[in-house]
């Protein structure tokens, strides 16, 4: 089972997890990325590129799929304007053992960080809106899942 | 060809995309970028500095050497920064 | 924020992660375990030993705060008869960033299994019902967070 | 002292828990064991497997080594095995 979806609605952790709960699994993961306040930040504006972000958000599922022993994936990204304490991003495995579903949503966070063609621009509290630069500790992070 | 523009590389641009008739003597990505940054000063300021800019051909990462042969749209934006 | 929970009823994810989702955090991690119908297993029985158990739970999670900078640790575990399906254990963390949120909630669960007590009986579709054994793949998995 | 059984052991000995005095020859959790043993063939069955138990003196655990002195609980049980 898996499921890829880019949405401009808000999303929540359940709607990740709901459809993993009864596929017979003993393990569920998840991760869930939350609009953080930093630095006076009050919305995230999310860009992406309509249809090479599904294809790369499929693509990481696929490998997930291929390297661990997975009864589903899901991945839910939002787009658009997206307020603090909002979620930005949901991950959610399901397999028969732990590590397996540990691991392959640990691997789908830090991928998607670097593989997927989103772009995230930081509105503040003074009305000065600033892109967001990629981070090499992302790149780190993406490079320990090489194989 | 038609060309896509995303984030930082959208706003210095101007617009999201555009079509244009590439010259014969445009074989490359790069190729491509030189022409544009030719064409107009917003160009240069959107490619200014090539470490921080990506590419896509027909949706797929390429690298600034890959030739245009054969594809119909060159996405030009920033390092992603999603999740 | 902290809270561990020992109960007979049924237990959620959501459970767990509610409490976390608004402690201004940019990431949410969580484990469930789920009775799995392995061999014929129709139902679970979960023993523990009240007033260890929390203690030991209670350790875990103060172990796993003092390690990674968190906003906050959940753990729920259910005891008693738990039907094929249901959840038995649910943990989750809330860190301002995905690294720490993602390796505390794996060394919650890792040392959960080996450090908690409590003790799983199966029981199956013929009446029978056999305690299962600690596993070695479980100590190995747990000892790989030792300092 | 109050001694407490879980899981296989609980089963096996056929009760949760007891009060008994100890005799004044047991000192340690290996002591008790020994002395259990000889007073029923039930704790010989429970405790066949030395390395199949684990102990825990007011709820901390302790090796088959540890001295009685000052505590009022002893349990005894299996490798947990939760989550």
């Amino acid at each position: 089972m898996k499921q890829v979806a880019v949405t401009a609605e808000p999303i929540s952790t359940a709607m990740a997890l709901d459809p993993l709960e009864h596929l017979g699994g003993g393990a569920l993961a998840s991760f869930t990325g939350i609009a953080r306040a930093d630095c006076g930040v009050v919305a995230l504006e999310l860009e992406h590129y309509p249809g090479m972000t599904e294809q790369n958000l499929n693509a990481l599922v696929d490998e997930a799929m291929a390297r661990w022993t997975l009864l589903g994936c899901v991945v839910i990204h939002r787009v658009g304007k997206i307020a603090v304490g909002e979620q930005v991003v949901v991950v959610a495995t399901a397999a028969h053992h732990r590590a397996e579903a540990l691991d392959a949503c640990a691997f789908l966070i830090d991928r998607l960080k670097t593989d997927a063609a989103f772009w995230k621009k930081e509105h503040r509290t003074d009305g000065s809106a600033l892109w967001v630069e990629a981070k090499s500790t992302d790149d780190a992070r993406a490079e320990k899942w090489s194989l | 060809m038609r060309f896509v523009y995303f984030a930082r590389v959208r706003e210095a641009v101007g617009m999201d995309c555009e079509e244009r008739d590439v010259p014969v003597t445009v074989h490359t990505v790069q190729d491509c970028l030189d022409w544009l940054r030719q064409c107009d000063g917003r160009y240069a300021a959107a490619f200014a500095e090539p470490a921080r800019l990506r590419y896509a051909l027909d949706q797929q990462m390429v690298t600034a050497d890959t030739p245009l042969d054969g594809y119909g749209e060159l996405a030009i934006f920033p390092p992603v920064t999603g999740g």
